[in-house]
């Protein structure tokens, strides 16, 4: 923006448009795709269809949540996708015959989260190769519950996840929810702006005299809720666990909020647009078997629908991520 | 200490490893009073700052503030309890808030159903109260405001008023990047906030700004206050003189001779953009200035003419411009780097004796300039962020001098650079440009352009006005840069 | 018995999917193929209408949602090698309510309503230290290579090998890697244990990661133990020259990249109408010193040992599974 | 953390003392990895009574050498300014050992072309990268990750079936010992040399570096910020192929998973090694440290014969362990 604009009142006019086509974005690629499928497949529009599209994105929906706090730090967490692996066996094993081991194991794991957390922020510690540590670490303790995949999710759990609401199939309810709590919390409420700013400029927020522990150890707590959430739910649809279900929802978190218009400078996230990535890239490997595409180019083609998706943002003109 | 007043700081010390940023400071502020806090750079202006906000923390001394004992740590928020708000010198909003975000910031007390309206009308009021006709859209991220804007939003902020009471306001350096017009409006508001029982500490290197707004000036020299003063009766060479530097009388401009006026020679010939945008040029030797409101495109313009100069330039290996950014912590310093990295990025091609560059070629360039700048430093190899402002803006100027740009662009070099030094560099510039270096210079302090050769009056993204010798004066210039806009 | 031999049901019109966890190393990627040729050649032969193969990138959330698309794409059958057993079971229990035929391989789902054509791994594990046990007369250390911590497949055929070696109490393993079933990484890994360990005498693997197990050897200059190969054609050649040079002599046994073509006419075989035990047990692929010229001879350079199985030789499978007799070997190439 | 505040540590500890401190605590970063990764080997050969010390270092240092190589490179990038990572590593080295093994068909004679090869694919790869990231603008861990996917795909289509062999020459290069010491190792410790010159003493490592600290302030500065960055994902891209090259030869093939524990490992050596993930800081002595303390991690973790699940366990602790006791300069 020119800096004479600021000298009439009516420059930031030019602002929102960009910011909403931004916002808008990845629901143009999620429409695109859902386009292709149902010019391929109508019959997938149905509730029974998206019912199927969709049930795959719920945990990794909570997953890249997970992610977007700790990117909102200007961080990144790789252990992400090996912490809700193991939230699955812990699930799987003791969840129906020991529910008190099961909460006493989840607790411990989410304190040990926290508590890495303020690790790094106390220590201004590199958080992309701590966290790495720590995928190594709930990995193990996965496979010392559970060497191979399998134990048993509670029924209530299973049903839970099959259950059929009105109007709109679980996942959509779901992805709504989500979006606008998450709205709610990070974006309109006044505590969640002071998130963002801890976020983005820790410095000016203490200044102002907010403690920046406090701050910063909400964000991990949530973080690790949200990542126990979605290892609940997704031993709910898969009925079991492993240790190595979930290693793919690092990564496809981490794209899931770059996507939704986040960037890594800290306190740049959107909860809606995140939960549309996380939508967006869960369906990225189905349009493929829609398409029918080679199979030697099947990983390569999903490396294409990346760029395709992100490089939107360049056509309006948007900020560097 | 004096009963009534408001802040009374006793032989306050700071030390900073070696550095004795403060060797025992008393200071004291009554209630209602604008004090002006001047001194060269890194005298510990914003050390005694930080420690009267609880930024930094005393090594010893005892403060009160309302008559209350601050004993032991001094958090900030026992500062915003007490009255105190803090403008810092180097701004704090978060870019990725808007405005209305950033003053939720500030006021914990804005919260719960529809904060966002209080505080959207809380500042919105505070800042048309300040600066009339800002026009600054409250919706807009910070990151998309410019400096000038900022640095607004920051000061109003600082004025806004919730459930804690407001006693005293800390401006470090708060017009360093304000322009003209906005300068004027803010000194008009600190008085009249005074008025009404709201004392202010003013840090500023515009000697005038002080004179004019303050009832009481502190002057502070490493690490000391050295006097302090009634500002009735005062004149500028007097703050100059208790300062322990002495102020030369400005070099005028005259008008040079046309030796230098054929256009085969120009370093710059760039064309304006449309019919209302004059042409720019630049001679060898020349020094011109960019004037007018700050945010009116000179930036850009500059940005525009520096990177056409790199690109000119980049066949050959060492380019033939240089910039010198005012904006230092994002433009200009290179953080984890000690002071003479910072020093030599700018010349390594010539430092170079084959592939590799030549630690005592570097050694002795860093040494000379250390010295011509008068750098505050015991040693070149101190990290850049251990000196205070005004002397990481020498190493700046350093870096692009001791470049061999035929054409170097200064972007408002004297932010918070002291008097003594000002006058050192304008000797500088004067040298070089004698020797062919030619300066293009935009400044928002107007004495400043005074030193310019020929000056263009930007307004609204256009040079509108073109101005030369003797016509180079503050009433031709001002007049140029309000021209029929509505807030003049 | 009525129900013996091929099923020829009109499957004309039938489409069936392949839903491959991983296609990232060689192994998979021949078995792409090979699925891929096998249904060519069955849709030339009217047998089926249509077949496709998708491949998740080691993510097991992925295959699922792939798994969940096929059921949509109105598959009549869904052919899975699976990235985990259990995971997988939530869509598996989806696909069936749809009436869709699911047949899991290799690495198979434990979700009831699925067929599973599998090998005996454990009996591979048998296999293995019975041989070691009679080269070495009961009496040795074994090096373990494994190959992911946390698969199942991976720990069936480790506790065959430990099972069976309980009945060797001389012949011991004396220390366990993880080879990733990647041969570099295999190799890595014998490579920094060998220097502390006593002399090995025999190498039980997963099949496949005998050639980097070889080249730690190699480098760290002591003798080649007796290393159970597997059908890769960089082993079998290793094994080869050894013999050659002094006598060297070992046995392969491996799964083999073509199973695809097991579960697929299995696949096939259902929806023609033959009646299929909800489990399959396919022959391991054996080469001993006998076979094995046989086999280097027809395996690509750098590939692996890979024999096409006919509708004919798969239902001679599906038969000896129904009467518990004895599985048809794996005829050696001509 | 991956990007820090842009507000410099104003009054922070980090400032006080003099760069000689700085320089002497950044020494101590890098020589915390040497000095784990020397207790990890003694501890070794210590359990394994006295016997294989030297052994187990050459193996640790052969194997280490591989991680150095894309370690370097990543190096390159991740100085070049916060956020920059190249996450295509593995999928580079795969590539361009498919090509140039391809291209070999595993005749000595056709080594030297082999090698230049890769090296262009490396450095393609890397310009494509970057091309990526600047075009398109994207986060350069995303950018990387989808090329990655492409040049996995690209090798597959190169025979992906079949692992392809390396000409006898290369192989024996990379065992290849002089008096009982390995070569290749040496050939690496001698890159890590001119590195730590180039990033030191030369124009291309200063630009780097400042680029790193300060985008804005190095175009301002006169630095030719896409070109450096350019030149450091190239390079980057050139240290996969080559270690793809030699890998292969090392292992006896190009296969499609060869490089797959490197991606996290040359960002994790990196890092250990000494240097700030906020970029600007580049420490190539340290990166050997941190690649044999891995090494020697894993050896020692498989000589315990502990359970694959303590081993992870293990792994992450001491990851994390040495990351938080490592000083920290002003960079981070
Ligand atoms: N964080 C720090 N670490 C080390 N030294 C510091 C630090 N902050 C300030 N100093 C030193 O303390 C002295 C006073 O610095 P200060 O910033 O208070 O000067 P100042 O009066 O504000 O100067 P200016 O007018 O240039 O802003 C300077 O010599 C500076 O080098
Ligand atoms: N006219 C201009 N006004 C302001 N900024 C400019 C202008 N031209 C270029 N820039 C700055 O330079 C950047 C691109 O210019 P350029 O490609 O020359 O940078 P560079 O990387 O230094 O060049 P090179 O490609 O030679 O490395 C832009 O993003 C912008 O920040
Ligand atoms: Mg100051
Ligand atoms: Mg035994």
């Amino acid at each position: 923006m020119p800096e004479a604009a600021i000298l009439n009142s009516g420059s930031h006019s030019l602002w929102p448009r960009r910011e909403t086509l931004e916002t808008a974005l990845p629901f143009l690629a999620l429409l695109v795709m859902l386009g292709i499928i149902f010019a391929v497949r109508p019959t997938v529009f149905s509730y029974f269809g998206l019912t199927l599209l969709f049930k795959l994105a719920i945990p990794l929906m909570f997953a890249a949540l997970s992610q977007m706090l700790i990117i909102n730090l200007g961080e990144i967490d790789l252990s992400n996708g090996a912490f809700v692996g193991l939230v699955t066996c812990i699930v799987a094993v003791y969840l129906e015959k020991a529910p008190g081991h099961a909460v006493l194991l989840l607790v411990g794991t989410v304190l040990v989260y926290v508590a890495v957390g303020w690790l790094i922020s106390v220590r201004k510690l590199p958080s992309i190769v701590v966290t790495l540590g720590m995928s190594f670490v709930w990995l193990g303790c996965a496979i010392i519950i559970l060497p191979a995949p399998g134990g048993h999710s509670p029924a209530w759990l299973i049903d839970a996840m099959r259950w059929k609401p009105p109007l709109m199939p679980l996942p959509l309810w779901t992805a709504l929810g989500i979006a606008v709590i998450g709205h709610w919390a990070l974006k309109s409420s006044s505590y969640g702006i002071v998130l963002r700013g801890a976020g983005a400029n820790p410095k000016s927020v203490a200044r102002a005299g907010w403690s920046l522990v406090k701050a910063r150890l909400l964000l991990y707590a949530g973080a690790a809720l949200l990542a126990v959430i979605a290892g609940l739910f997704l031993s709910g649809i898969t009925t079991s666990g492993d240790p190595n279900v979930a290693p793919g929802y690092t990564m496809l978190g981490v794209g899931a909020v770059i996507l939704g218009g986040g960037t890594f400078n800290g306190g740049v996230v959107s909860p809606i647009g995140t939960v549309v990535g996380a939508l967006t890239l869960s369906l990225a490997s189905s349009v493929l078997s829609f398409l029918q595409v080679a199979p030697v180019w099947q990983i390569g083609a999903q490396g294409l629908i990346l760029f395709l998706v992100l490089a939107g943002r360049v056509l309006i003109g948007g900020r560097r991520l | 200490m004096v009963p009534g007043d408001l802040i009374a700081m006793d032989s306050i010390r700071k030390a900073f490893g070696a550095v004795h940023a403060l060797a025992g400071v008393d200071f004291h502020v009554d209630r209602g009073e604008v004090v002006g806090l001047i001194g060269h750079n890194g005298a510990g202006k914003s050390t005694l700052m930080n420690v009267l906000f609880g930024t930094t923390q005393r090594d010893s001394g005892r403060f009160h503030i309302a008559g209350r004992e601050i004993a032991g740590a001094f958090t900030p928020h026992q500062a915003h309890e007490a009255g105190i708000r803090c403008v810092f010198q180097e701004l704090s909003l978060c870019e990725n808030l808007d405005v209305v975000e950033n003053t939720r910031i500030l006021h914990r007390s804005l919260q719960g159903i529809g904060w966002r309206r209080r505080a959207r009308r809380l500042i919105a009021d505070q800042l048309d109260a300040i600066f009339p006709g800002h026009g600054i859209a409250l919706k807009a991220r910070i990151a998309d405001l410019p400096i000038g804007a900022r640095q607004m939003v920051e000061i109003a902020r600082a004025f806004t008023v919730t459930d804690a009471p407001l006693r005293c306001v800390i401006l470090d350096e708060p017009t360093s990047s304000l322009g003209h017009e906005a300068t004027r409006q803010f000194l008009a508001f600190v008085r009249q906030a005074a008025g009404q029982g709201v004392a202010a500490i003013v840090i500023s290197h515009r000697l005038d700004e002080i004179l004019n707004v303050c009832d009481r000036v502190v002057v502070m020299v490493d690490g000391r206050v050295v006097a302090q003063q009634r500002s009735e009766g005062l004149t500028r060479p007097d703050l100059v003189a208790m300062m322990g530097s002495i102020e030369v009388p400005r070099a005028v401009a005259k008008a040079r001779d046309g030796s230098h006026d054929q256009t085969r020679d120009r370093v710059i010939d760039a064309p304006g953009r449309d019919a209302h945008d004059l042409p720019i040029h630049l001679a060898p030797g020349e020094i011109i200035g960019f004037a007018g409101l700050d945010g009116h495109g000179q930036r850009e313009r500059m940005r525009a003419l520096f990177h056409a100069g790199l690109k000119a330039s980049r066949d050959r290996h060492r380019p033939a411009v240089a910039y010198v950014a005012g904006d230092r912590q994002t433009e200009g310093v290179f953080r984890i780097w000690s002071i003479a990295d910072n020093l030599t990025i700018g010349t390594l091609p010539s430092l170079c004796r084959g592939p590799l560059i030549s630690a005592a070629a570097s050694r002795s360039l860093v040494e000379g300039w250390m010295a011509r700048m008068k750098v505050k430093t015991d040693s070149a190899d101190r990290p850049i962020l251990s000196l205070s402002g005004g002397n990481q803006q020498k190493v700046l100027f350093a870096r692009a001098l001791a470049s061999d740009a035929r054409t170097v662009f200064l972007d408002d070099p004297m932010r918070g650079v002291d008097v003594g030094t000002k006058v050192e560099v304008y000797r500088l510039i004067r040298a070089e440009a004698a020797q062919g270096r030619s300066f293009v210079w935009y400044a928002t302090e107007l004495d400043e352009l005074t030193n310019c050769d020929r000056i263009y009056v930007f307004r609204e993204g256009r040079a509108v006005e073109h101005l030369e010798g003797t016509d180079i004066r503050q009433d031709r210039i001002l007049a140029a840069s309000f021209g029929g806009m509505v807030n003049a | 018995h009525a129900a013996d031999g091929v099923a020829t049901g009109d499957t004309s019109a039938k489409k069936i999917a392949f839903s491959n966890s991983y296609a990232g190393n060689s192994f998979r990627q021949v078995m792409v193929k090979s699925w891929q040729e096998v249904t060519a050649a069955a849709a030339k032969d009217h047998l089926i209408a249509d077949a496709t193969v998708v491949s998740a990138n080691n993510s097991v959330t992925e295959q699922a949602s792939q798994i969940q698309n096929m059921i949509l794409q109105g598959y009549d059958a869904i052919v899975i090698l699976a990235g985990s057993d259990t995971a997988l079971n939530g869509v598996v229990k989806d696909a069936c309510a749809a009436g869709i035929t699911v047949v899991s391989f290799a690495g198979i789902v434990t979700e009831d309503c699925a067929y599973k054509v599998n090998y005996d791994w454990a009996a591979m594990g048998k296999i293995e230290v019975d041989f070691l046990a009679k080269k070495l007369n009961g009496k040795g250390n074994l090096l373990e290579i494994r190959g992911i911590a946390g698969d199942s497949t991976d720990a069936d055929i480790s506790n065959g090998i430990h099972a069976a070696d309980k009945a060797w109490p001389d012949l011991k393993i004396v220390n366990t890697v993880y080879g990733q079933w990647t041969a570099t990484v295999a190799q890595k890994e014998v490579a920094g244990v060998l220097p502390s360990l006593p002399k090995i005498d025999g190498i039980v693997t997963q099949g496949g990661d005998g050639y980097g197990a070889a080249m730690a050897f190699k480098a760290s200059g002591r003798p080649l133990p007796l290393i159970i190969m597997g059908a890769r054609q960089d082993e079998l050649a290793l094994w080869k020259s050894e013999h050659q040079a002094n006598g060297y002599e070992t046995i392969s046994v491996s799964a083999t990249p073509s199973v695809s073509q097991v579960a697929f006419w299995v696949a096939q075989q259902i929806l023609a109408g033959k009646e299929v035990p909800k489990y399959v047990e396919v022959p391991l692929l054996q080469i001993d010193q006998s076979g094995l010229d046989a086999w280097l001879a027809k395996v690509p350079e750098g590939g692996a040992a890979n024999p096409f199985y006919t509708r004919e030789l798969v239902t001679q499978m599906i038969d000896a599974n129904i009467h518990h007799t004895a599985l048809p070997p794996i005829p050696a190439p001509k | 953390m991956i990007v820090p505040d842009t507000v410099p540590r104003g009054t922070g500890q980090p400032l006080k003392g003099s760069l000689k401190i700085l320089s002497r605590l950044r020494g101590a970063r890098g020589a915390l990895g040497f000095a784990v990764a020397a207790l990890l080997w003694i501890a070794t050969f210590a359990y394994a009574g006295g016997q294989g010390a030297g052994a187990t270092l050459s193996t640790a240092l052969a194997f280490a050498a591989f991680g150095v190589i894309v370690g370097t490179g990543q190096m390159l990038v991740i100085a070049s300014g916060s956020g920059n990572f190249d996450l295509s590593i593995p999928s580079v080295m795969t590539l361009a050992a498919y090509i140039s093994m391809g291209l070999m068909h595993g005749q000595d004679y056709r080594l030297a072309g082999g090698f230049a090869v890769a090296l262009a694919v490396g450095a393609v790869a890397g310009a494509l990268n970057f091309l990526a990231i600047a075009a398109l603008r994207l986060p350069p861990m995303i950018a990387t990750l989808a090329w990655s996917f492409v040049f996995q795909s690209l090798a597959m289509n190169l025979g992906g079936e079949a692992t392809i062999k390396p000409p006898a020459l290369l192989s024996e290069f990379t065992v290849f010992r002089l008096g009982g010491v390995q070569v290749m190792p040496l050939f690496v410790m001698a890159m890590t040399a001119v590195m730590a010159v180039v990033v030191k003493r030369t124009v291309f490592g200063r630009h780097l570096l400042a680029i790193g600290q300060s985008e804005r302030g190095a175009r301002l500065a006169g630095i030719h910020v896409t070109r450096v960055r350019l030149y450091s994902y190239m390079l980057c891209g050139i240290a996969a192929a080559v270690a793809g090259f030699l890998l292969s030869g090392f292992t006896g093939g190009a296969a499609l998973n060869m490089g797959d524990t490197y991606m996290m490992e040359s960002v994790a050596v990196v890092v250990l090694g000494g240097a700030s993930v906020a970029g600007g800081e580049a420490n190539p002595i340290g990166i050997w440290g941190a690649a044999l303390f891995f090494n020697l991690l894993a050896i020692l973790l498989n000589t315990f014969g502990l359970d694959a699940g303590v081993r992870l366990l293990l792994t992450g602790i001491m990851v994390v362990l040495i990351v938080a006791v490592a000083p920290r300069t002003a960079g981070d």
